[in-house]
């Protein structure tokens, strides 16, 4: 008899198997679909599968108007969709060649760094849950609300709020704003330490997050991600400081760019805990001092945007998103693409996540912090 | 009376004074199981609309309040979907072990409650191996999980299945031994014998100090993990496996393993209550003193449900304070730190209790 | 040592995160941020965008004289206008006139086009949140009132 | 390093490089597409340039020719360009991938190979990422038409 085929036969048989993470799973946070092959529970391979919510974007966009297009945005990455606002508006206002005042530009950022709060705070709502927290969903969505209330009153919306437009804002802001953001930062200061207390320290949870989902700086680079997975492999990408907009491009605003050079999970999730107290210091260094001016440069009443190539970048809550209008001279763009930063960071998934177990994926994919409708536009 | 256990009465009452002979034992045994399972079934009901309060609680919530005053029916109402929500399954399950498996946890779980000492003289059955009994018991239940998550032929489950059977035979050692650990100060397996060690004695987690807070704790920690609950939940892991081995079950197939994750829960705190905090013993003695027997029993069964309650709220607060762990920390977490520690411990009580360093009752 | 030193660190860390939950525990119902919705009412401010309405003076008359600014300017085709050319009998001049202003609520997605783009500021934002119906179709709405008419001092 | 002078040290390296500045803040360079490849390679590792970091790949259509449009910056020297490649086959596009210089071209690359219909040379993994596997057509090219669902005013 063959001894080799003896042996195959008494031994175990190991077989490496696929499963379907998504579209309806509720670790990834909406309709990413991502087709694993697994050995065991070590992972072996991660596709990504995506489209589940691509509306076409890009597309309708080429048959919108430029003040139509604003809205849009909003549903692209629809947790900081004052920054997409802000990205096309500041885009759209680089070409007409427009210089808004000062005051949209205080008012953008202050709306901006909050929707960057707000958006922070989820992240850290669900990645608790992602990681079987589920109390620290409820402390994150408590501290938000008080954000989103403060969006209601001036923009009108609470989660699409639609409030950049070309050559300036919709609404003035509302008379309770600054001391509903000033009541928010004292509010938040104290709160703040609590998501340390609850999570940070906690031996589970830092043995769940460190050395989980190393990603090298070279590998960040090479892969194109950018906000805090970036900042948290020691990679510089902060727009704010890269290429100033708006108030930071007005005053010398003091805020630090939190880097570490680990490159894990942890790693991520302290940078963005950082950022959290850098938005903080920047609304109050601009809340207290917001100058007088217009609120709305006069635009055209249809805006024809020169023939060229624009292209814009802000810095989102999950990164860089860069808008890239080509222009024919008509009323709508010839072309425009939308750099999302989630669908970079996704690309480095699968890099982080082969060779570690499942359990560590929902790990990697709550401190990536896909947001599934800014991946597939 | 004289030294007969309300049971027995009641059964001599089914048998002698009806006369009915054998037939009254039995009658009188299916009777005490109903309630039994009536007030268990109960129970677990409650203890799943008492998880949600002190969870609402925490999370700045109400909590249920909608079905009933404090949302008191709404486990009643939600027990009545399950009854009436159709059973589905799937097409590639082995549909013979796929049924099967849902009864393994519940029957296990009721099983073990028969031999517990909710008061002086209420106690089903009082056999001199009662502890050995119940962690012998308590591990069946992971049969059914195992075989639901495999016969239910769903990856997912699988996962889950397989995790269960990892998780809970590594834990079964822990909750033994620190069980062990107690046992050497009673030096008695028999319930009713531990909680007569502590009438005289004092609780025994004042006894044996040291190494008994020790041994609470690993217990506490075991038990949770025995039990399948945060944050050692990774066999449902929702955030991993969906729902994990009950992803294909529903309806009351469903509730059976819900609900016996629940009593698990009772049962693992009833444990901790008699072994380490005196049963229904009251604390100083302070109603041990009542001369009407009636009276003394319902003291008895309150002060008894009095600690297993605040044993479930200390489960309820790990549960919705700590992240879950991954399955290799679940493993190292039992092999490396709590089963060495374990081993020491019961050699520092061996040392004390041959010793003599027990902490005598000053009341 | 190291070992020791471990777990008591992790006792340590993990009674700290206890101390929170049980924080909020003992507070439980001064923290509950919860609104019970039915009965308590969320506050509504007043730029709220719930859905486009026509506002309608005493007389049954609105501020809309059909010039179709905001049909052309809603981006989800969301508006239809549907309007004539009626004899105005002072003038004599047939004068365009709305017969039904048709607003499409499950197609809008409250960008303010419409009402930047109306001339007479004939549609403002209402402040209604509670849109849900049994019925897709109930979500078309006419936004003149039936019988109503333009105002008079509003020019096209 | 300004715009002229990377265009200075760039220009030399390839024949047929064409440089355009026109109302955009950057250094384009159009470059054929045999040399794709070459060029991406030289602007990664030559030290002077060092351009590692692509934040930004977008598909073209300019009517007649497709094309895909890289953004590029150096994050050590922190200066940026694009490089534009163009290709006049519409039935059977296809291009070299950049996957190999840079990984986030694998994603950006399946991206527009659904939606514009350019096939990619030597990637590792050319299947459809964002259509579903029976989809007709390209949607963002310009001549793209769907009756259905493209309302058009």
């Amino acid at each position: 008899m063959d001894y080799e085929a003896q042996i195959k036969k008494n031994q175990f048989r190991t077989e490496e198997y696929k499963i379907n993470m998504g579209p309806q799973h509720p670790a990834t946070h909406g309709v990413l679909r991502l087709n694993l092959t697994i050995d065991g529970e070590i992972i072996k391979r991660v596709e990504p599968d995506l489209g589940y919510i691509h509306r076409g974007i890009e597309k309708m966009c080429e048959y919108d108007s430029y003040p139509q297009i604003i809205h849009l945005t909003d549903r692209m990455d629809y947790l900081s969709s004052h920054n997409n606002n802000e990205a096309v508006a500041l885009a759209i206002e680089k070409a007409l060649e427009i210089e808004v005042s000062d005051r949209v530009k205080y008012i953008r950022t202050i709306v901006g760094e909050l929707t960057r709060l707000a958006s922070h705070q989820l992240w850290w709502g669900v990645m608790g849950m992602d990681l079987g927290a589920l109390t620290s969903y409820f402390y994150g969505f408590r501290d938000r609300e008080v954000i989103n209330d403060i969006f209601e009153e001036t923009c009108g919306a609470r989660l699409t709020m639609n409030y950049s437009i070309p050559g300036g804002i919709r609404y003035d802001i509302h008379k309770n704003f600054v001391q509903r953001v000033k009541d928010f930062i004292v509010h938040f200061r104290s709160k703040l330490p609590e998501y340390d207390q609850l999570l940070t320290g906690n031996i589970i949870f830092e043995k769940r997050m460190k050395g989980v989902g190393i990603l090298s700086k070279e590998d960040a680079i090479s892969y194109g991600v950018s906000g805090p997975v970036a900042r948290a492999s020691g990679v510089k990408s902060d727009i704010r400081k890269i290429k100033p907009y708006s108030a930071f491009a007005v005053q010398d605003i003091d805020f630090k760019e939190p880097i570490y050079t680990e490159g894990d999970a942890y790693s991520r999730y302290k940078v963005r805990i950082d950022e959290m107290w850098e938005s903080m210091r920047i609304i109050e260094q601009l809340v207290d001092n917001i100058p007088e001016g217009n609120i709305k440069e006069p635009t055209k009443a249809v805006i024809k945007l020169p023939k060229g190539e624009f292209y814009q970048r802000v810095e989102t809550a999950r990164g860089e998103l860069g808008v890239y209008i080509n222009s024919d001279g008509k009323k709508s763009p010839y072309r425009m693409k939308f750099r999302s930063p989630g669908f970079s960071n996704l690309s480095a998934l699968e890099d982080m996540a082969v060779g570690s177990k499942l359990g560590d994926l929902v790990a990697m994919m709550a401190t990536l912090d896909l947001v599934v409708p800014d991946i597939d536009r | 009376m004289d030294n007969k256990t309300y049971i027995e009465q009641l059964i001599s009452f089914f048998s002698n004074d009806l006369g009915w002979g054998i037939w009254g034992d039995v009658t009188g045994w299916i009777v005490v199981a109903v309630v039994y399972l009536a007030f268990f079934a109960v129970t677990g009901l409650y203890l799943v609309l008492m998880e949600r309060k002190v969870a609402g609680w925490i999370q700045l919530r109400h909590g249920p309040n909608r079905v009933g005053p404090w949302g008191l029916f709404q486990t009643i109402g939600d027990a009545i979907k399950l009854v009436t929500k159709e059973l589905t399954g799937t097409a590639k399950a082995d549909k013979f072990l796929y049924n099967l498996a849902p009864y393994f946890p519940i029957v296990a779980a009721l099983i073990s409650l028969s031999v517990f000492a909710f008061s002086k003289d209420l106690q089903a059955f009082d056999i001199n191996i009662g502890l050995f009994f119940l962690t012998a018991v308590s591990s069946v239940g992971v049969i059914g999980i195992l075989l639901g998550g495999w016969a239910s032929n769903n990856k997912f489950a699988l996962i889950g299945a397989m995790r269960s059977g990892v998780q809970v035979i590594s834990y079964e050692l822990s909750v033994g031994l620190s069980l062990l650990t107690m046992v050497l100060l009673t030096g008695s397996l028999q319930l009713s014998e531990i909680i007569e060690v502590q009438r005289t004695g004092g609780w025994l987690i004042y006894q044996g100090h040291i190494p008994a807070i020790i041994a609470f704790m690993i217990y506490m920690i075991a038990g949770t993990a025995e039990t399948n609950r945060a944050p050692f939940d990774l066999i449902e892991a929702e955030s991993e496996l969906g729902a994990g081995y009950h992803t294909e079950y529903s309806g009351m197939k469903f509730a059976y393993f819900f609900l016996a994750e629940f009593i698990n829960m009772f049962i693992i705190a009833a444990i901790a209550v008699t072994v380490f905090f005196g049963g229904w013993l009251s604390p100083f003695g302070i109603t041990e003193g009542i001369e009407i027997e009636w009276l003394q029993a319902i003291f008895g069964v309150f002060w008894f449900v009095l600690k297993v309650g605040m044993i479930i709220v200390l489960m309820m607060f790990f549960r919705w304070t700590y992240p879950r762990l991954r399955i290799d920390q679940v493993l190292t977490l039992e092999w490396k730190y709590l089963l060495p520690l374990n081993l020491m411990n019961i050699v520092l009580m061996a040392i004390m209790v041959w010793a003599g360093f027990t902490l005598p009752w000053p009341f | 040592m190291s070992y020791f030193s471990e777990i008591y660190r992790g006792f340590k860390t993990l009674i700290n995160g206890f101390r929170v939950t049980h924080k909020y525990f003992i507070n439980a119902r001064k923290e509950i941020v919860t609104v019970q919705y039915p009965e308590e009412r969320p506050v509504i401010f007043d730029r709220f965008k719930g859905e486009v309405i026509m506002p309608h003076d005493e007389n049954n008359e609105h501020a809309c004289t059909g010039c179709q600014a905001c049909e052309i300017a809603c981006p989800n085709g969301s508006i239809e206008i549907i309007w004539d050319r009626v004899l105005n009998e002072e003038t004599g001049k047939k004068k365009k006139t709305i017969d039904k202003h048709i607003y499409h609520l499950s197609m809008c997605t409250m960008c303010s086009q419409c009402i930047e783009a109306c001339p007479t500021g004939a549609i403002i934002w209402g402040q209604e949140f509670e849109h849900s119906v049994t019925d897709r179709s109930e979500l078309t709405k006419v936004l003149n009132n039936p019988g109503s008419k333009v105002r008079a001092d509003v020019e096209d | 390093m300004t715009n002229q002078q990377l265009q200075d040290l760039i220009n030399p390296w390839f024949e047929n490089l064409a440089f355009t500045e026109e109302a955009t803040e950057f250094l384009t360079v159009t470059v054929p597409k045999e040399k794709l490849h070459d060029l991406a390679e030289k602007l990664k590792s030559n030290s002077k340039t060092q351009f590692d970091y692509l934040f930004c790949e977008t598909g073209m259509d300019w009517g007649e020719e497709l094309g895909v449009i890289y953004h590029l910056r150096s994050t050590t020297h922190g200066h940026e360009m694009v490089v534009k490649v163009t290709t006049k086959d519409r039935t059977t596009a296809n291009l070299d991938t950049v996957c190999d210089i840079w990984k986030t071209a694998e994603l950006h690359e399946r991206e527009i190979h659904d939606l514009f219909g350019i096939k990619f040379n030597n990637h590792p993994n050319m299947e459809v990422l964002i259509l579903p596997p029976n989809w007709d057509g390209y949607p963002l090219r310009k001549d793209y038409v769907d009756e259905v669902n493209m309302i058009i005013r």
